[in-house]
């Protein structure tokens, strides 16, 4: 059995608060342990397939193919219980913490979508649940605020600094420092100390070996391009992974261009590639000022409105592994619109990302798209900017 | 004298029964009067002083005191400009900074050492780099004479606390509760202290939670070297008209617990 | 290969202005042909696989099942592509519409499910769609126009009566009349003339057919009980169908109790039992006046507000079959909270009803419930109602 | 004399091309009124009257008629009410009762039947029962003496025409075009009479979207024997102070139409 990583070449790490490196420690040592254990797998493995839907289908999108002239493969994670791949990782971790004997369950959220799944969790498992969420994405993903407080778990504002993702985060870790003996903290992407990006990976990366089976048996061949948003980047990680090995499947990680790169309102630290740094635990790209004070981040789409990414990210960026690239919120707005009308299949706002990054180009073959979440949650929000009603 | 020196000189030639280490947020509410605020502690009888060079996301904060960095940074204070109130300080007590270590990887470690260093700086705290993400940063710290001071919380294991304990420079920063700073009210400090104590060579100083006289001089009698109180004062900055006056009228308060 | 039923018992037939009389024969010609013909069932199948998410699960409800102290099962049609079990049915149609060379489909919708399916399998095959819905199910299922709207559909207010899924239903067979000979009509629930009954029927007994065969293997035996909330009863005879002959398997169908049976509020014609009449073009259990008025049905749930039900319905009552039941707005409202608390599952209010039910026994063991929809679209309404926010 | 005989009296005794078959919605705007208007539509030439007992939910009612049945059922009409109606006007022209099968089967077919018969009604038109559905309702009709009228479409075929017409009572009811009730415009009337006189022996009336002199003209020219106009006066009578004077009006201009 492998160790858990906590270094990507030269990012990762743990830089926390004392107080919480014992917790990080047993977490690990749980993590390992319940890794290498066949009956938390084969409850995780139940879980995924009678209560998730897990494996969720690979669909070949037919007019949507014909539009971009290739074939263009969706990966429905939309279609996973609760609407998006964050329960993947809420799940596993929620199972961990019981196994941990923890009572109490914190989890930041953006777009509202992990703070679903991590109250979902906790109320299958029957565990006290905090979701800390900043009141700008209060406002625009008020749905899912609803579905948080209906499934029994507390919605904490946060109310500091641009009211999003950041600030919630940064709020649930402080919150975990005061009450690290009971609280065991859900992070829902790949990102944050030492074990979470490699736990989170792991348990994300069902998205990946899923489609990798299925697009070799159907199509017998491995897609030209895998394609995913980042927010954090744990629906494209996830992806990512079971592909990593296959030196010709080219992998797209797909960033928040907000109003464009030039206007710095956006959310693509890997795209711009300035200096690394730190935030929230872990060394990797992130959207600083020269004296390393932390951006606020925009995007229309409050899951990749984060100015950070997972550290193993930025390392495959620097080793040529995977590309970055960004798209504006009008193209996502746009891309979104088009798969509703010529699929049917109304994605996340996130998602509608690296749809919209498959839209723009004129190249390529078998392009396996991760379409993360459904977008019931951003439908408000969309239409009225699509000037729809 | 190097900065290591400095601080134990002011640990050993403390007045009262355990060093005062008041905390302000350098640049709150702006530059000319954190410093003002600096000196009225120093006259109020303050051993030490610990300066916080603000950062927009701040772990270990309470709100008191992110607040103080969040209205700090808002009003365009920099890091530059802390340094220059840690250098006006620094003839008159050992100043320790304080920060998170994205302030110090965006100029670059053996930079940003350097510069605090030549600004007079004493001493350096950045609570999120526990011991394992320490090394170049303590290497730099060394080469300059800067006390890298590390932290330790009521959670850390004993094992564990003897390794920090073990390359602590200048003192070993206790937490006395699990958390962020922030007033509290009810700890033990016996135990806390004693184990830290019994840690290591270097002064126990006792932070976090810390907001009065009575408290400061219950760790006294805990056997803290020092005792370092944040957020009571920076709140004292945030509310009142004259924040030096009022700043060194409760460091006053405090020293007085602290003596005899 | 069988005829379609255009009678169940006394029940059934094809009450229709002449006009329509030759389309339902064509209809009827159309759907036995594609009935028998492996190359529509393929494409269907595979539909539904890659694109719906079929097979969906069955969940062993534990916390639930704990509550009852029996073991509940639930059919997750909740996981289907855009949430209820409607899209089988509008699919398999819509299919059917575009083999017929139709280039326009109407469809009539309560709680939008019906027309949110709808308008998603024509976008899907390209086809223009128009969904009439009444204008007090316009403002409570607000979340469903606004996703049929994105989906490129036309939703038609209708503001006669009660705005609800009876004045609906009439104004999309209006239509129907008129643009008969371009129009494909998609009913969304096992009612209207023949063939529709047996047709809707067929494409929705999947849910049975994987359901029994599913339970049969994972616990050896058949469930004790089937239990669906009955609307107009497509989800409920999509479930029964396979376990017609299985005798010892009790089928119940809970219809919508309102503020109560004793009060007149309600949708229950199945439960109160009058005398039969003639709604939508098929001879049924209505509620009616003495004079042959239809009345207007009451349900929180918008799905379930219809003052008819479907004809093999009424004969598997009076056969006795099947029962039914009503359970009230109240106890539904309190059973979509219980099943959010404890299974961390937001049911669509109308398969509330199906879950209050089951709550409110004392008997019995191993029920099997068709949990025929997610609550998104109940959100807003729902937790008002609760006093929740 | 028998319904039946009745009708085809009146078919065979008009003064005009083709006979004039108003339309009423019976209660509406409230059974006196709809009463008053019969009267005057047979002072102005009326050959025949279609009486509409109200349904709630008129599957083959375009909006003007639909509207009007709501707004009878809402002032409280009843069937009976209706019945009543027709059995005030049946002395002077033939009534025909227009209703929706629940509205039949609700009393029983028999007992309807009976009690439209000892009205005096002349016949029955049902048009949400077709030829396939009729065997009761055909078979008590029959026994009374009441003319089941069946209505034929555009989209009938030649072979299903012919069955619908050799089992008319009456006369055939001869949509002029798919759809509801309803004024319309520029419809090919010739084909359709055509069509349906040469599948019946009965006479053919021409229903649906005829609202003019010229166009009950037009229907007389394409050889129809009667023609129904139904949304044109009840449009009338909705938006007149004095109904059945505008519906009186209307329905001698229609005459007027059709007479030379
Ligand atoms: C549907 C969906 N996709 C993607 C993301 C971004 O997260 P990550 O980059 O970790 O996949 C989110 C975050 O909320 C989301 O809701
Ligand atoms: C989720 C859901 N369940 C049930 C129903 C009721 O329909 P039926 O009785 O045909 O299953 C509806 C109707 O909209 C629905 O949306």
């Amino acid at each position: 059995m492998s160790a858990v990583e906590h270094r990507f070449g030269s990012y990762g790490g743990r830089y926390v608060p004392e107080t919480l490196m014992p917790a990080l420690a047993e977490l690990e040592a749980a993590w390992l342990a319940a890794r290498g254990d066949g009956a938390y797998h084969a409850e995780l493995d139940a879980l995924l397939r009678d209560y998730c839907g897990r494996p969720t289908p690979i669909y070949e999108a037919h007019r949507l193919s014909e539009r971009v002239g290739r074939t263009v493969l969706l990966k429905r994670e939309d279609l996973m219980h609760t609407g998006s791949h964050k329960l993947n990782n809420a799940l596993g971790q929620t199972l961990l913490a019981r196994r941990m004997g923890k009572r109490r369950i914190i989890a930041e959220t953006g777009a509202g979508s992990h703070g679903v799944a991590t109250a979902t969790a906790c109320a299958l498992l029957g565990i006290e649940c905090v979701v800390f969420m900043g009141t700008e994405d209060m406002r625009r993903q008020r749905q899912n605020v609803l579905r948080m407080r209906l499934l029994g778990a507390h919605v904490e504002p946060v109310d500091a600094g641009a009211r999003t993702l950041k600030e919630a985060t940064s709020e649930a870790i402080r919150d975990w420092v005061t009450n690290v003996e009971t609280t065991y903290y859900v992070i829902g992407s790949v990102v944050g100390p030492a074990p979470y990006p490699a736990m989170v990976r792991d348990l994300q990366r069902r998205i990946g070996d899923e489609a990798r089976a299925e697009v070799l048996e159907r199509h017998g061949r491995l897609p030209g391009r895998v394609v995913a948003c980042v927010g954090g980047g744990s629906n494209a990680l996830g992806a990512f992974a079971a592909f990593l090995d296959d030196d010709g499947v080219e992998l797209v990680g797909v960033e928040a261009g907000g109003d464009g790169l030039t206007t710095g309102r956006h959310g693509a630290p890997l795209t711009v590639g300035g200096p690394a740094g730190v935030l929230h635990g872990a060394m990797s790209a992130i959207m600083q000022t020269e004296d390393g004070q932390i951006l606020e981040a925009h995007s229309i789409s409050a899951g990749l409105d984060y100015p950070g990414a997972g550290p193993q990210h930025a390392h495959l960026r620097d080793t040529g592994r995977a590309r970055y690239d960004a798209v504006t919120d009008e193209q996502a707005l746009q891309a979104f619109r088009t798969l509703s009308e010529l699929e049917g299949i109304i994605p996340a706002l996130e998602s509608a990302h690296a749809v919209a990054w498959v839209l723009a180009q004129s190249d390529g073959e078998l392009d396996l798209v991760c379409l993360s979440g459904r977008g019931d949650k951003d439908l408000a929000e969309a239409l009225d900017r699509l000037g729809i009603e | 004298m190097t900065g290591v020196e400095h601080i134990a000189a002011a640990f050993a030639g403390a007045d009262k029964r355990a060093a005062l280490m008041p905390y302000l947020m350098g640049g709150f509410p702006d530059p000319a009067t954190s410093r003002a605020i600096g000196d009225a502690c120093i006259d109020a009888g303050a051993d030490l002083l610990e300066l916080g060079i603000p950062f927009s996301d701040p772990l270990a904060d309470g709100p008191v005191i992110a607040a103080a960095g969040t209205a700090a940074l808002r009003a365009g204070t920099t890091t530059d400009d802390v340094l220059a109130v840690a250098e006006a300080l620094a003839p008159r007590a050992p100043v320790v900074l304080m920060t998170y270590v994205n302030i110090v990887l965006a100029r670059g470690v053996d930079r940003f050492v350097r510069q605090a260093a030549d600004a007079g700086a004493a001493g350096l705290i950045v609570p999120d780099v526990p011991m394992e993400e320490a090394g170049p940063l303590l290497e730099a710290c060394d080469a300059a004479g800067l006390a890298l001071v590390p932290l330790v919380a009521p959670t850390t294991p004993d094992e564990r606390l003897r390794e920090i304990g073990a390359r602590a420079r200048g003192f070993l920063y206790t937490v006395s509760v699990t958390g962020i700073t922030g007033e509290r009210v009810g700890v033990d400090y016996a135990t806390i202290v004693g184990r830290a104590s019994a840690a290591t060579e270097v002064p126990v100083a006792l932070g976090f939670g810390i907001s009065n006289a009575e408290q400061a001089a219950r760790a006294a009698d805990a056997g803290a070297d020092g005792v370092i109180v944040g957020s009571r004062l920076v709140r004292e900055a945030a509310e009142s008209d004259d924040p030096a006056a009022a700043v060194g009228r409760v460091v006053g308060e405090l020293a007085d617990g602290l003596v005899g």
